[in-house]
């Protein structure tokens, strides 16, 4: 892997690729987004799951707010993922709403959410067999024409310029996370890591409102774990709103703010990291409550 | 690596040129090709193998590459396991032959024309029908529905004699080209032919064989149409999410795609495909039969498939030939007298050692997809690195697509 | 015909779907695929039992209106269809290396040759066991019941062997590692169970169950290189609408599926016009529906031996 | 000095051995058995070991000792392969470098079920009941690798756990959280194991419960089983235990006894975070 280059300095060449690279394609929808800090972008109110017996998501209520990475913690089995299945509408909730860009999700089927601009990703990368990995990046893009069976054959000069752009939108990303040499290789032959990141590179050609990331750093090595935290903050910059489920709290209190933290279904706490940090609720959550 | 669809991967059989260029494996299909061609083609100036069944053999290829076109577009772009083709090929075999033939208990004498519509048009009403309740199923409960489906399917096309015949089956079906200008007369026009290659076994073309001949040209349009469509529509982004949904559908859904709808439009494609390889077939036996529902049929299909590699469109067309290699070669063998079996059996056993044989060694097949599936023109122009560092021609094939 | 009949010529149906779904069901659970071969191991049967039958069929005194030869004839069809499902288990499920779907597809393949060595062997004609068609039985005309000894004989049997499998489950330290195995393999290999073996006598034991199945299928019908596979996807509608990998399940939806079957008769007799010809397709109909709306079936998805 | 063997002859050494000597052995190991080294041996050793699934490595370099009749608490975050000791050490997993030693023997990369039969015991974190067959069958699955009578083992659990004998004959599926966790413990020690691998016991468990499964792990090692427990409740599980590993990214972070632990900032700094 050669791809430990500037892992030390990132922010400087972020900050000189991204701005001219972006002016004309994908980074312009972010050029007007509102960065004000009051506007909600992912609502969660009043979520209940239950599986069999097993209260999984308890009255779960938080708010995501424009322009910010949020991180969601808790120890194990607090239901973090259970919510951002039942956020991303791959699980139905028993009680509760969701609320994307303020219209109602709650009951949208998971494509529906990612057409209101909502993106997750998952725990374990998927690795799709048979692909190579800017074929793998090239599904991101929302609404291609080409997507539509008839346009195939009747608007194939427009589904050629799409192809043409989104391509090379695909190839920049790729620069920018400095895995460009990557492009053409099958998806199959890439470290865990390396899936990760194109995991995040392809969600942002669909152009997020808000990204939702499951442990975007478990199994990744420290070196590709840093590049990873240095493109979201630089997406971040850019004005994408992160929701971040993460268990190396190095790697979580580094980069997110506010902290959500969920235990036993519920939020616990919400802060900024330092709070978090020192609230004793939650380290009796983490370390067991001691009486 | 040259198994991954990695940068080197762009080249197919036809435009690669020199046949040094190709993997060993290509080289092996090129061989095996070949060398079934050439057995045919001894047959044919020796006397062995009459000119109309060579061409009736011709066609009959031609039929299960069609169908094996419509399989892939189910389950080798999009995982969709369909045991219902036989279901969809006697559709549209009946759904011609319903109008066309002599002793339709409905129609009959209506031209050839408006049964392929008719085909095609009652195979995507039923794929709707079928894809409606089982595409929302695990992949091998699909399975099992969609088999079950087919055979009430069968049932119904068997019991229900006031329409469809019953097990009497629809006799007096006419050619294709019946009613066409020149077409429909052209057997009867050509001269009878004798040409004398191997002194003493002359090959005597005579109007059965340009009968025949129509009828190859009949499918060689169809597969041809069908090609270039399912080419134009794979290498898209159609094909790119079908791809993603065979691998992962959740992951698709994340994506923002409505992966239903993908489903179905790949389930109802593959079955119109289907429908149309039994319009020709209707045309070419001019009779068929509820037999022609047989799940036989559906494996036969399968194992062209999943022999050739599942999403391999090049792959679907070595499978059918495989596969009549098997139907026909198993008829030759029968004819030698000391190995003398029954052809049913040695048939299945042959498709049942077939499929072991390559799921056990070669499960991705023989010949797996090798293409992007991008939109190739836009790969020419785009500002992005090319297919790879062999730098290989690609432009050849994408010329034509836009 | 008299509805009490239906149900009896159903109890007769069912006595066979119930043997044969048994097998399918275990081996879905246990293997984690749909065993396509399944059918063709009842046709094994059936053909094992109809060669001994041709040694032994004038054996010993009369039981139920068979012979003791044909029992000693199930015996062998029980043991060569198991025998030949772990001959396969063994040498080629064990070695694949595909996923579920992949293994589906190869025993489509192993179902097809299983065939076609029948069909080499003994044509593909109709056979019959030869044993003499007895009388309904006397005592049963008055009710409207026409039904053999042999009848009786499948149910009886079918009964037993049920009943011998059920004493195996629940009492029987083998019986219970199926179950446990069935239910948790991780579990039952931390707990020392050795899996692979369980996972062998599993097969046995359901393709031992498929042969009884095609050996009373071939007693009721008759018997041919096809019977098996006509009959699987009966036999898949039974395991899914009691449940895959529930063996009660299995039990209670042979039985439905048997009987459904075999009342099929009852909706013209009403008025609905739909005959006899269409009683698979109303099993597969069922099947489909089930899938749709309780894809555990009605037995409810709990592990093997609920 | 190879494998199994002497293992099982020493095991039969150890103290307690009233239930040690159930059952003799073919390969004669009962007399090889000396006092001396079972004393010098911990019963269990993690040397150096490095592992993990697929390509993914978990575990890096990692050790740690269990002395008899001691138990032994594996805390520390999320991610960081207290779950991947336990199965490395139980055989789920093979160690790609380094040594597991059962009373000095490598019993690295042996398949569970043989080291069930050596004297091993886990308890997974999830779905370690059978929950279609009865609590009786459960505990009967527990000692298939045994070949003597099962019924004075399974009367002794019963007596430790009255609770399982009032439902001997309901099924699994049918108890709560803290009883299935009971269940599975003695599961694990109709085997009578020198060594339990208990993985998260407190999991999903109320609060009270998680205290009484806790209780519950006391008595197993007070009947002289030693345990090396994986607890996600760090203080819970170090306050019943002797020594405690702090565990971080594969590697032991602080090891020292549990009370000692419980008092070290850096172990909550680990924790949440620096």
């Amino acid at each position: 892997m050669s791809d430990t280059e500037s892992a030390g300095d990132p922010d400087p060449a972020a900050d000189g690729a991204a701005p001219d690279a972006d002016a004309e394609s994908t980074g312009s929808v972010y050029e007007g987004a509102n960065l004000d800090k009051e506007d909600v972008v992912l609502e969660v109110d009043g979520l209940v799951k239950t599986f069999g017996g097993l209260v999984a998501t308890d009255d779960a209520s938080f708010q995501v707010e424009r322009g910010t990475v949020t991180g969601l913690i808790g120890p194990n089995g607090a239901g973090k993922s259970t919510l951002f299945n039942l956020i991303s509408g791959f699980y139905e909730e028993d009680a509760g709403t969701v609320t994307v860009n303020g219209a109602d999700v709650t009951d949208a089927t998971p494509h529906r959410i990612a057409e209101h601009g909502l993106i997750r990703t998952f725990q374990t990368p998927r690795k799709l067999e048979g692909m190579t990995v800017r074929e793998a990046m090239l599904v991101g893009p929302q609404s291609q024409t080409g997507e539509s069976f008839l346009s195939l054959l009747t608007a194939g000069d427009t589904v050629r310029e799409e192809e043409r752009a989104n391509l090379e939108d695909a190839q920049r990303i790729l620069e920018e996370f400095e895995i460009g040499h990557l492009a053409t290789q099958a998806a199959t032959d890439l470290s865990g890591g390396q899936m990760k990141l194109v995991e995040l590179a392809r969600a942002m050609l669909a152009e997020p409102e808000v990204l939702l990331l499951d442990e975007p750093v478990a199994g990744v090595n420290p070196t590709l774990a840093n590049k990873l935290r240095d493109q979201i903050a630089r997406l971040n910059e850019q004005g994408v709103t992160f929701l971040i489920i993460e268990h190396d709290m190095e790697f979580i209190m580094n980069l997110a703010d506010p902290i959500v933290v969920l235990d036993r279904g519920s939020v616990l706490v919400e802060g900024t990291p330092d709070a978090v940090r020192a609230d004793d609720r939650v380290i009796d959550a983490y370390l067991g409550g001691g009486e | 690596m040259s198994e991954s669809p990695g940068p080197d991967a762009d080249a197919d059989a036809a435009s690669a040129g020199r046949f040094g260029d190709l993997t060993p494996t290509e080289q092996g299909v090129l061989v095996f090709v070949a060398g079934l061609l050439a057995l045919l083609a001894l047959g044919l100036v020796t006397g062995g193998l009459g000119p109309t069944y060579f061409m009736y053999l011709i066609g009959l290829v031609g039929m299960y590459v069609l169908l094996s076109f419509g399989l892939n577009a189910q389950w080798g772009y999009t995982g969709l396991i369909n045991f219902s083709v036989a279901a969809f090929f006697g559709l549209g075999a009946y759904g011609t032959a319903i109008l066309t033939a002599d002793n339709s208990p409905i129609a009959g004498g209506i031209s050839p024309v408006l049964g392929l519509f008719v085909g095609l048009l009652l195979a995507a009403v039923l794929a709707v029908i079928i894809g409606i309740p089982t595409l929302r199923l695990r992949a091998d409960y699909l399975a099992i529905a969609s088999l079950g489906l087919a055979e009430v399917v069968r049932l119904i096309v068997l019991n229900e004699r006031e329409y469809t015949n019953g097990s009497a089956g629809l006799r007096g079906i006419p050619g294709f080209f019946e009613g066409w200008p020149v077409l429909s007369t052209f057997p009867q026009a050509m001269p009878g032919l004798r040409i004398e290659i191997v002194p003493g076994s002359p090959i005597v073309l005579q109007q059965p064989f340009y009968q025949a001949l129509l009828n190859v040209g009949l499918v060689f349009v169809f597969v041809a149409i069908t090609f270039l469509l399912l080419r134009r529509v794979h290498r898209s982004p159609w094909g790119r999410v079908l791809r993603t949904i065979r691998g992962d559908e959740d992951l698709a859904e994340a994506l923002g795609k409505n992966t239903y709808a993908f489903k179905m439009q790949s389930f109802v494609l593959g079955s119109v495909i289907m429908a149309l390889a039994g319009v020709f077939y209707a045309h070419l036996n001019l009779f068929v039969s509820p037999g022609d529902f047989e799940p036989i049929n559906t494996f036969y299909v399968w194992i062209a498939v999943i022999l050739g590699g599942s999403g391999s469109n090049r792959g679907a067309m070595f499978g059918g030939f495989v596969v009549i290699a098997i139907r026909e070669g198993t008829r030759f063998l029968n004819g030698i007298e000391f190995i003398a079996f029954d052809i049913g059996p040695l048939r299945l056993l042959a498709v049942g050692v077939l499929i072991i044989l390559v799921m056990r060694f070669r499960p991705e097949g023989v010949l797996p997809p090798q293409r992007e599936l991008i939109w190739p023109s836009a790969l020419d122009d785009a500002d992005v690195p090319g297919p790879g560092e062999t730098q290989r021609p690609h432009a050849t094939d994408g010329g034509e697509q836009s | 015909m008299s509805v009490l009949e239906y149900l009896a010529n159903g109890l007769v149906f069912s006595s066979i779907i119930v043997l044969a779904s048994i097998g399918l069901s275990l081996v879905y659970s246990i293997a984690d695929f749909a065993n396509f071969a399944h059918g063709d191991t009842m046709t094994v049967g059936a053909y094992s039992a109809l060669v001994t039958f041709g040694f032994v069929g004038g054996l010993g005194a009369r039981f139920l209106g068979l012979p003791l030869g044909f029992f000693v004839a199930l015996a062998v069809g029980v043991a060569v269809a198991a025998l030949v499902a772990v001959i396969t288990q063994r040498f080629l499920y064990d070695a694949m290396d595909v996923d579920s779907i992949g293994m589906l597809i190869t025993s489509i393949g192993v179902a097809f040759v299983y065939r076609a060595l029948i069909q080499f062997q003994f044509g593909s004609d109709f056979v019959e066991f030869g044993i003499q068609v007895l009388r309904p039985i006397e005592f049963l005309i008055p009710f409207g019941v026409r039904m053999t000894l042999h009848d009786v004989a499948i149910i009886v049997s079918a009964a037993i062997l049920v009943a011998g499998l059920h004493t195996l489950l629940q009492y029987t330290d083998l019986g219970r590692k199926m179950r446990a195995t069935a239910d948790n393999p991780s579990l039952a290999r931390v707990s020392g169970i050795r899996v692979d073996r369980i996972t062998l006598w599993t097969w046995v034991i359901g393709a031992g169950l498929a042969g009884a199945g095609g050996v009373f299928l071939g007693l009721y019908n008759q018997i041919s290189p096809r019977m098996g596979f006509n009959i699987l996807l009966v036999v898949f509608a039974a395991v899914i609408l009691g449940g895959i990998g529930s063996v009660y399940g299995a039990m209670l939806g042979g039985f439905l599926i048997g009987m459904i079957n075999q009342l099929t008769p009852i909706l013209t007799d009403v008025g609905i016009p739909i005959g006899i010809e269409y009683a698979n397709a109303i099993a597969f109909v069922i099947m489909v529906a089930v899938l749709l709306v309780r894809p555990n079936g009605i037995a409810g998805g709990q592990g093997a031996g609920t | 000095m190879s494998d199994a063997g002497r293992g099982r002859g020493a095991r039969l050494g150890r103290a307690g051995g009233a239930r040690g000597d159930r059952r003799a052995l073919p390969d004669g190991g009962v007399a090889e058995a000396s006092p001396a080294e079972t004393a010098a041996d911990p019963v269990l050793s993690v040397e150096g070991v490095d592992s993990g699934y697929g390509d993914v490595q978990v575990l890096d370099d990692l050790s740690l000792t269990l002395e008899q009749e001691e138990i032994a608490c594996l805390v520390g975050p999320n991610g960081a392969g207290k779950s991947t000791v336990l199965k490395t050490v139980f055989g789920l997993l093979t160690p790609w470098e380094g040594h597991v030693r059962y009373r000095g023997d490598d019993i690295g990369g042996m398949a569970p079920e043989d080291i069930v039969r050596i004297g091993i015991g886990y308890v997974p974190q999830t779905d370690n009941v059978f929950a279609s067959l009865t609590i009786e069958e459960n505990l009967r699955m527990g000692g298939v690798a045994r070949d003597d009578d099962l019924e004075p083992v399974i009367e002794q659990l019963y007596d430790r756990f009255p609770i399982l004998e009032e439902k001997r004959a309901a099924k699994a599926r049918t108890l709560s959280g803290g009883q299935r966790q009971v269940l599975a413990f003695a599961r694990a020690l109709v085997m009578e194991p020198d060594v339990l691998l208990i993985d998260e016991p407190s999991a999903g468990l109320a609060p009270n419960t998680a205290d009484e499964v806790f209780a519950d792990v006391q008595a197993v090692n007070d009947l002289g089983t030693a345990i090396l427990m994986v607890e996600q409740n760090a203080r819970k599980g170090l306050a019943i235990s002797d020594t405690g590993y702090v565990l971080d990214q594969g590697s032991v972070a602080y090891a020292d006894d549990a009370d000692g632990l419980l008092d070290n900032p850096e172990v909550s700094r680990l924790y949440l975070g620096g």
